[in-house]
């Protein structure tokens, strides 16, 4: 969005309403997550949602590095999202940047308000992300990732944390938004929800919506996440069904 | 220790008082605290403001300098927003890099000041591929007791509403001239406590609260930026109603941020 | 001064001895001080000195952080002086360079050489002035600011630290020189005294002085602070006589 | 504490079992971990490859983009090798700039592509003195239970056999090309275990280990270069030994990183 | 602990001692330690010397590269000054980023140099605006026993007298040439050890000092620069006192930097 | 080696077999070992070899900074070496780069290796290795400077560490390589020995070496080393038979 002198906007929705991928407006990208594929990590998950590629780890609750961050009453969550060098068009300079610093701490926050802290306190839970592959939409799917690690570790939560992002394409309201779509969409709303409540505990928004869309975009969100949401459990179900298996891809 | 019990008291009594429908300076839910734009408050800057919400103020300034454009945005100057949370603003803040929360700011109000396309970047352009004005917006936070977004987002439109390019200095022009202002976005926060949420949190509010919901919103009607933040969650319901709000309250601060009068 | 390569040397004195804003070679810039300028710090002061705008917050006696420079006798005092990216005509990049990082080393070490440090040990005195706007003599500013903000905390001393540059301009010696003014100069001399010793805690110099214009300017400066101090002790006394204000501008 | 009582445990374990020919997964001295190669892993790199050895993952991607040759070199492009240490894949990692572990890996693997010529870099030249090629070589450690070197210049040197040059892209050229790759080297890590000198080992290995030693061997019979590192010493007839060992092993797994076939 | 009680001891040492005008090296308060100077110590710079006053020992070394001058100076070179406190030094110096010391020391060096007007920067301009030498003054201090400042100035001061402009290596002329000295700036350095105000401290005395002052001659009869540091109050007698010590002082130290000889 | 796009290849070796500096294929550089050069340091060396100029300088059994670093059952060995800004012909950036770091670990794990650290848990043995003028081998001439320094500081071993580099020029394997060797020769292998033992602690190598001159490399390598540690514990046998004497030049 609001790429400064961008050279010419690709026709995003067809006469007919699909996308520029054939999907639907209400029609996620195809997902794969799956449950414990790192070997050191005391939990992790591997996500492949179009085309990008994350994997989450989670270690904890262990002892707080650095020290002063130890909270006597409850586990602090430290969440850190990165992405490698190679996982965009343009080479990013290995580190976190001031996005990746952002991301990293609305994340954490998210987590925080699901995960039962006060159970461990004077720990730390540590939140990994890491993005080898992206096409728009990393945070999400790395809060989809970080929620199956958190579980694959048994840490215990209110809830899973299922997320996606809704935008506007071509003037019309679009659920999961790929790269193009991204670039030269209206909008952009990653969100994530709490299922059981149904409240959100990860919310942005860039871009440009009329109250009424914004509403519809939430609606449309929330729905998704809710799809996600099954996709989340059966992949849980499927971890500890077969047993642990190897490997980041599929 | 101490310090870490007087604020567990605090965070009880903000929530005690708002289960009532009350705050703690004796505000409605709905209420900003007093503000004061100062604009022109630094004059080396190329545009400034001293803006005050209560007893949180940040002195925002401009400077406009030739560089060189993005390699994929040949055609538009570059803008750049930074907020420094220094530690003479609050006993909080540490001195050394910058901490997230200090990120945070920074990235919110940019996000705002970019979505709403505040200024045209691409009248920032000299040569195109080559030469472009880069526009800092530097927010430099002087007293912190809470909202520090929406203060830094006033002070900076302020700043930049009354900034002059400085084209003959630098001998692009023969004359200054001022800068473009497209479009007026204006951040309204709001936290949870308990049940209410309230707009405008001082300090012991944004300890005490359950969430935080920042809404941007232009002059012609549009959201052009959110960030929910801190611990906590909000229904679909609380963003759309906090949105409304946002609105009602963005009219009223983009009048003073272009206007700077009281 | 030094400013090698230079295009052109203003005039700086006039025929009848005035400078280039009027002054007299011991005349001082008008200067307005405000005690409790903030509301955060313990302590705190705005000063308004020509063109220059300086804040100082004091905090503490607290505890010392990181822990490692706590000492077992004494308080600790830490001092910061730094630029907005606004102050001056450049935009300067956030962050202590080598030069703000020297200033804070001697007005830290100035003032250690007055506060009752004894009185506090294992506890940091931390003294932070920012320089929002910039116009020659920000140090002695920042002095003049950190004295009375450290002051407003009630943190004991033996005495307040009025504080000026003298310079040689013209071929005179000069108090209280402006950007100009220091800028096209012949030396600068940023000092801070203990006026009920009549010592000095803080002396630097740059430029070029024989020894009897250096006697001169001393001299000029500790006179120049004397001055300094009765509006130093004047801010105090306001601040407490009408009780706490808000506001760091007039 | 119980950490550490646990390493120590497994220490012992470690090299009782060496002591009598064994490892703890059943290996033979001599006896790689199962090896898998997948190229082209990542699509937004201009070449890739997941290697795994045993549980031990790495990413490696190139990314080849137009920058500046060197002053002294102004006829070849430039190879930059890093690899990232990240903490999702070990519990001893932390966040933070590249600690010396990490810097010994990049440097290791750097050393080997470098002094085998693995790619010819007079090739990424465009504009003596002015322009050329920029080969990113950057590894991302996924999952460590040990020998991160063998597997990460396995890696890289899989992603360079695939790598195209975006020449079209950045209009450099009319259409894309593969990089041209010279020469294949192949490194082998050993550790010694007491008397014992084992070939890929693991993180408990490593960490009983009691000197390690990689040696680099290209396809043509040469060493190109070596490193010792960690706690321990090797005789000059252990070192000989273990030369020839590895061109053993370098044959082998060299077939493999060139075919990409498992 | 016992570190802390032996520098409580040797503080009172040093200060009894002053009370009865005596030092711990039996040295009078106007006195230097020996001073050695050695140019030419390292040939891999373009000039260079090995500077001791008593066991305090600084290699200074001179580099000049082609570079860009400033904006604001475009028919002047650029001179840069660096002190490094490196922990091979003293027990107290730590690894990492340069401490204040180390940025003071560095400072006050560089405030002599340039103010002094040492070397004529407008003849280190190759085109203006676009070209011009970069002067590294690198002083490394390998052993401290007190009174750094003198002894890196006058290692600084006979590396630039000795050095040579490298112009024909980087094809700038036909022939190297010596860089042209227009003045010799020397720092001397007083402690005040109660009532006594004594010259070159030892780093026994600069830490029983209460108060140092540094002043800096040239050999026209200026003052070019001060410095008062660390905790302490000099009168504006003791500064003038100071001032006449230091122009007898500079005299004598200026004759054997440029001579270089003992 | 590994120059790439260098102009032209200097003649290394005279059809008499001898090298650029008319050194035969198995002769040193000469080499010059002072033990005690510097004051402040608990142990300390001075080392010139060839054009090389090395410092090193030893602290400790003394408490770990940063703490978190101590161990409970043995010292910590903690290694910087370092090379001046003007110690190489193209100006060096102050500080270490990855070279430096690198280097810095290897040269620590070889002195763990002979250290006796387990008689001083708890504490830190710092090793500073200073580079003053490079001219090839510096961090061979490290380990000599740093294994004398310590030697001086009483640091209990098994034994010295000599170190040399050995490469190949014009074809021909060849001991302790200078800067002209090692930037247009073929391979470079710097290594440490333990004289007592006859094994390696230190080995690195880049270049091209078949398997029979790789282990030509090594016996000559060790025959280097043993000549370096002859004049080692001569170095510090004068060291302890006339006093302690200063100066880190000859």
């Amino acid at each position: 969005m609001g790429s400064v002198g961008a050279k010419e906007v690709p026709v995003l929705l067809s006469p007919e309403g699909l996308r520029i991928d054939g999907r639907k407006l209400d029609e996620l990208r195809p997902l794969s997550i799956r449950a414990g594929a790192l070997h050191q990590a005391d939990g992790s998950a591997a996500v492949e949602w179009g085309a990008n590629k994350v994997l989450a780890a989670v270690y904890g609750p262990r002892e707080v590095h650095p020290r002063h961050l130890q909270q006597n009453h409850k586990a602090v969550i430290q969440c850190r999202y990165n992405m490698a060098a190679f996982s965009v068009d343009e080479r990013k300079r290995p580190g976190l940047d001031r996005r990746s610093q952002e991301i990293s701490k609305v994340i954490g926050e998210a987590f925080e308000s699901v995960v039962f802290v006060e159970e461990y306190p004077r720990t730390s839970i540590d939140i990994y992300i890491e993005v080898l592959q992206a096409n728009a939409g990393t945070r999400c799917a790395g809060v989809v990732a970080a929620s199956v690690a958190l579980a694959d570790a048994g840490i215990p939560m209110a809830d899973l944390l299922p997320a996606v992002a809704v935008g506007k394409v071509g003037g019309a309201i679009a659920l999961d938004l790929k790269k193009e779509e991204d670039n030269f969409g209206e909008a952009d709303l990653p969100m994530a929800l709490v299922p059981q409540s149904g409240r959100l505990v990860l919310l942005q928004m860039e871009g440009h919506l009329t109250e009424p869309e914004l509403a519809q975009a939430l609606d449309l969100g929330v729905k998704g996440c809710r799809e996600i949401y099954e996709q989340m459990k059966r992949a849980l179900r499927e971890r500890y069904a077969v047993g642990p298996t190897a490997g980041a891809s599929s | 220790m101490s310090e870490e019990i007087d604020a567990e008291i605090r965070t009880t009594h903000v929530l005690d008082l708002a289960a009532e429908g009350k705050r703690l300076d004796g505000r409605g839910p709905d209420e900003y605290r007093k503000i004061t734009i100062e604009p022109g408050f630094v004059t080396t800057a190329d545009g400034s403001a001293l803006v005050r919400i209560g007893d949180t103020a940040v002195v925002a300034g401009i400077k406009l300098e030739p560089g060189k454009p993005f390699a994929d945005t040949p055609n538009a100057g570059v803008l750049t927003t930074n907020a420094e949370l220094i530690p003479l603003s609050s006993p909080t803040f540490e001195p050394g890099p910058p901490q997230p929360g200090a990120i945070e700011v920074s990235r919110v109000v940019d996000r705002a000041i970019r979505a709403a396309e505040t200024i045209d970047l691409t009248r920032l352009c000299v040569t195109p591929g080559e030469k472009s004005w880069v526009c800092y917006v530097d927010m430099h936070v002087i007293d912190h007791s809470g909202n520090l977004i929406d203060t830094s987002l006033l002070a900076a439109l302020s700043a930049l509403t009354h900034a002059i390019v400085p084209a003959k200095r630098f001998e692009i022009a023969d004359a200054d001239y001022p800068l473009d202002i497209q479009h007026y976005p204006i951040e309204c926060t709001f936290v949870r406590l308990g049940d209410a949420i309230v707009v405008d949190p001082t300090f012991d509010e944004e300890r005490s609260a359950q969430g935080r919901l920042t809404v941007a919103t232009d002059e012609a009607g549009h959201v052009v930026a959110m960030q929910k933040g801190l611990i906590g969650a909000f229904s679909p319901d609380d963003v759309k109603d906090t949105v409304r709000r946002a609105f009602r309250h963005g009219d009223e601060l983009r009048a003073r941020a272009r206007g700077g009068a009281p």
